[in-house]
């Protein structure tokens, strides 16, 4: 199929902008989104297109915003809620705990809420410990909500068309280093089904695990691996609830290694989690431990050097990857 | 009752029957609900409305069908009022899979999108934005329903309460936050939790028309209800209703209600709002006792036949749980 | 030294009773803990003993109390906010997550934040989904908060005492079903540092880890076990945060083999997050991977039978011992 | 300048440099700081005070040694007003050990918490239960401080705002709300946000006393700020102060802004609070041209030695960090 190059917001942007075109009770509310279009420019061109019935401003009210939305999609309608940062979807957290996690069980199967918060994390240039965070774990521990995390422009318009034609809440969570780097998008219809991974990379010798702005990293790794005669295969779940449970474990039992990369703190992260399910199936399969790259167990500071070394680097992978095949046995484990 | 049930438009008596049936519909299940209770039938929480059934009866009788509501912890008085089921109530209560969720939610968690009811909610608050999230979707989807969200005086002091109630504000939303104020929050007395006890004046801060009523009248209610109502589907909600009531007994069945004076307690006893619907459908459409009782037996028949149903019905089976588990 | 029996909420109660006597900054506020004593009746009599400047009962605005705790933290005194149902923590995650988990980083370490929310959690009785939740995964993976979870009255005593005199956030977890529980409690001062774990069965063959309500669960499975000819040991951990990875480690290089029990849902759970660890550093002397007994990734139903069946019971950790010692080779594994 | 500062009794030569140095200096800070942000020196956000000095300028002034504040994302100029080390403030920006934060906290978060600046903050709202769970403390603990927070008209939609002044009334605390109405938040026009842009008349519905008052105009802020210290003092807090204000550019440095009509922008530059400071000076207390070009070049050059400063200091290793960050 033909293709093109789209920056990650544009691949967004023709997403939202498709499906609002596809079914009038799509909309979107957020701060800033309508007339500015937004802080990311993923809104932009929406107001003059779907006017502003459904495309709205919001006062600085996070915990109403979610509210509302999940209010709005119980009721029907498919409601896209932007949150300028994730540390922020804090305010809204009973919200999507309590309400929209909960909807579809407390009435027996009847209800569905099918409410996307579309929101980004990571560190990125001094924002400091308010604004810097990865909390996907928080929801992924959540029954009841989708967890999705698109690393390239065409996984991320892909993946938010499946969210907004599904029926569970979606916590849709982009990377602020991510809006503008490029990648090509096939044009037409191009849909990701949520819970199929995909193997950014083949390899034999090691498999490794990342996401969102994991993987262009983690990828970098694999190449300078692969100078030093290492192959590694590279898995981006994409969406980490639902999980692709098989890709991954079909892939550590031929590579028998398994590195994990997350940005967020290593304690009680998802690579945690993914880490216990490997080792669960695997176990016996195995020849090492599978390694956990994460950030430090600390807020992320603003200090731009002291910022970067509370996440994980190129090197850190490349370290954990030889750790796994147990080279360089006197390396000290990098932190 | 209230004045306005006296004027020149002498209520039909359809309509003073039906607000009787709802009141006493919803005295009736809570007391026989309670005695379900006590026997063990019923468990985790249960909020009774009881000295309450005005509002959601006054309130639900303005509304139309499509339109939606939302309600609380204390949540049968709304259901029924809406029309619900009293069978799948009584059977949801009893953990069956012949109720409204099922078994899985219970009294804090009945719900019925079928029809426009959002549910009830252990999260105090929680209704708020709910409600005025449904109309939201409802002005985008360009449908004139209005949605009621019934909330409480304790809901009033928290933070959803302004976000919500201002967002309603600022996009004219078809809303209407019906405050059911029965000056306590379990034991703690509202003049412990705000300086101003008059909620309706928070919704006039942020520039929201606000009214105060009595809530003992389900009349009253019912016309101040119906004047909100109108001026939502004329496009300029959303409006706030502080209806004053008061509990007839502890916050839960459990909870003895120490804490509230005898006096206060049967100043409210001789405002019942069922004993008012009962006056007025005796007085205004001189409806016999003989009558009334039959109405009454015949509300009791039901709950008993729904006791009956939901003591036969099925409960919801681990296995078929652990399929409906998957993937959640 | 001396010793009485006391139910786990006398137990808290004397804690509280003993540092209000001797810090005149410690205070608690909370929904009905003064004139009512507290819906646990652990705040009963302490109204009366301190008055109502240091005993104030709340509106209901959970992130209205979390977040005047933490100022009020943050300024010098020390609070103890009670939250009714953990589940209600939700509302204030915010000033949790974003403020008190943070304050000590953003001022280069001086700030500090001794402030305490204690609650409870775990099922119950058909208090249904939003009543029901076991979230101490959320806060163990946000850097900077304490999680505590004590299983006994001792330990609830000693780590609240211990809580109270320490420097940053804690989240004290309680778990509905223990406060009637009755245990022995040393007298005079008794404290339990933060970190130091507690073997509460000591055994040979198979090391578990649980915590909470999960602790009398899981040591009527170890005497089960006992009588089929397996020895277990049973740590409890009392803190997550800090955690006692030494003694977890220990004891499994010993046993060579690892159950942890949880009653929060598997996905991303602190099980998850601990046999992640135990894989790292005993993967050589394991003779089989971890085991998880966990709740359901659902929320949890009123009907109580459905309630019952998605957190673990006695039997199911019966199982995974077995599963973890290689026997009932044939037996499904026990959701 | 304010009526009140042109009553009898007129304010002392020293006050009035006092209020003219301080809103000069944030003036200063943020124009250099801004220069500095562009050269790439300083990164993260930047949250510009332009426009607003008079607001942090009065209202510190009516504060003691011993009370609190809390502030916002655009912090710097209470911490400045408020007496901090502007050295220690641009050490910070520029990441360094020597910083407040030792380059850990950055603009939006500078704390000082031995002098009660509780901090700015990332979260809007977030000031407002943090300075009134200050207040509390002080209660508790016997102390007679006041608390003001300073907060914004965004973060008066938002649920905290209810929540904790509802706590500071119902406990009477000495604790004031002071909201910097600029209008914006960000490029949203607060009509967008609000059906009413008196936001005093939100403390008013939950029973706080409430004042409105010209921001543009420092001694109006320090009059009506002396006022609700002492009503905090007597027992009778809190207070709510609304300060009518506006941006002198965009909402960070990056923004350019273009959403602010240009009428409006030039109608505030004329009521620029640094200028009413300064000509208050010059008239009142008869201070020469040359003496206020002294007083301007004096904090020129603290500003210009600050970055000396800050340029010659080390920042945090990656050792240390890895050392602090044990057992976070
Ligand atoms: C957010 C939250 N906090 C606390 C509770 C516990 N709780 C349940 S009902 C109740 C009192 C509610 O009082 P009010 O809101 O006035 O409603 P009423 O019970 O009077 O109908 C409380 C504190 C809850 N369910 N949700
Ligand atoms: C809870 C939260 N939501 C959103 C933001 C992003 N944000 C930072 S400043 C700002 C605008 C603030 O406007 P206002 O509160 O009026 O303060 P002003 O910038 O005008 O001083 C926004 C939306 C934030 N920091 N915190
Ligand atoms: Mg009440
Ligand atoms: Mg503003």
């Amino acid at each position: 199929m033909a293709e093109r190059e789209l920056m990650y917001r544009e691949a967004l942007r023709e997403a939202i902008d498709e499906e609002m075109g596809l079914n009038p009770s799509v909309f979107i509310i957020g701060e800033g989104i309508a007339e500015r279009g937004g802080s990311y420019k993923v809104t932009e061109g929406l107001l003059a297109k779907y006017g502003p019935k459904r495309v709205r401003d919001t006062p600085i009210a996070e915990a109403g915003m979610i509210g509302v939305g999940v209010g709005a999609a119980i009721a029907g309608a498919r409601p896209i809620v932007e949150i300028l940062y994730v540390d922020f979807a804090m305010l809204g957290m009973d919200m999507i705990v309590n309400q929209a996690a909960k909807f579809r069980l407390m009435t027996g199967g009847d209800g569905r809420v099918p409410f996307i918060m579309r929101t980004q994390g990571g560190t990125g240039g001094g924002v400091a410990a308010q604004h810097s965070q990865s909390l996907e774990a928080l929801f992924y521990h959540i029954p009841g909500l989708r967890v999705v995390m698109p690393s390239t422009p065409a996984d991320a318009k892909g993946l938010l068309k499946y969210a907004l034609r599904q029926d569970d809440p979606v916590m849709f969570l982009e990377h602020k280093h991510l809006y503008m780097t490029k990648g090509m998008v096939p044009d037409g219809e191009h849909i990701v089904e949520f819970g199929k991974g995909d193997i950014k990379r083949v390899g034999t010798d090691v498999t490794v695990i990342a996401w969102s702005n994991m993987i262009p990293r983690t990828l970098e790794a694999a190449e300078e691996l692969a100078r030093q005669g290492i192959s590694v295969e590279v898995i981006d779940p994409r969406t980490l609830v639902p999980l692709d449970r098989e890709m991954i474990v079909n892939s550590v039992l031929k590579t028998r290694r398994c590195v994990i990369v997350q940005e967020a703190n290593r304690r009680g992260g998802v690579a945690s989690d993914i880490a216990s399910i490997v080792q669960e199936e695997c176990f016996y399969e195995m020849d090492a431990p599978v390694e956990i790259v994460a950030g430090m167990d600390i807020p992320v500071p603003f200090n731009l050097t002291l910022e970067k070394a509370s996440v994980p680097q190129k090197d850190d992978v490349v370290a954990a990857v030889r750790r796994s095949l147990h080279l360089d046995p006197f390396a000290e484990a990098a932190e | 009752m209230g004045a306005a049930a006296q004027g020149k438009n002498a209520p039909s008596r359809e309509f003073l029957e039906k607000i009787f049936r709802t009141a006493y519909k919803i005295r009736v299940f809570e007391t026989e609900g309670i005695k379900l209770y006590r026997q063990g039938l019923i468990r985790g929480y249960f909020h009774p409305y009881l000295g309450q059934e005005g509002i959601a009866t006054g309130a639900c009788a303005a509304l139309s069908e499509g339109d939606y509501i939302a309600s609380t912890h204390r949540g049968h008085g709304h259901c029924i009022a809406w029309g619900a089921d009293v069978k799948k109530m009584v059977a949801e209560l009893l953990q069956k899979e012949t109720g409204y969720c099922k078994g899985y939610g219970g009294s804090m968690h009945i719900a019925d999108i079928s029809v426009g009811n959002l549910g009830a909610n252990g999260i105090v608050g929680a209704g708020t934005p709910l409600g005025v999230g449904a109309a939201l979707a409802n002005q985008v989807n360009g449908s004139d329903a209005v949605t009621v969200t019934f909330s409480t005086d304790g809901a009033s002091n928290n933070g959803t309460f302004l976000e919500s109630l201002n967002l309603a504000a600022i996009w004219n939303l078809n809303f209407i936050l019906l405050v059911e104020n029965n000056g306590y929050a379990v034991s703690t007395r509202i003049e412990e939790s705000t300086r101003d006890t008059d909620l309706y004046k928070r919704g006039l801060a942020i520039g929201v028309e606000s009214h105060q009523v009595d809530g003992n009248d389900p009349f009253a209610v019912y016309e101040v209800m119906k004047q909100a109502v109108e001026t939502c589907r004329a496009g300029k909600g959303p409006v706030l209703i502080e209806a004053k009531t008061y509990r007839h007994m502890g916050h839960h069945v459990n909870d003895p209600g120490k804490y509230m004076p005898e006096d206060e307690l049967a100043y409210y006893k001789q405002r019942d709002p069922v004993d008012r619907a009962r006056a007025a459908l005796k007085e205004m459409a001189d409806v016999s006792d003989e009558d009334i009782a039959a109405i009454e037996a015949e509300i009791a028949a039901e709950f008993a036949d729904a006791v009956e149903f939901s003591k036969n019905s099925p409960e919801v089976t681990p296995e078929s749980f652990r399929e409906f588990a998957v993937g959640y």
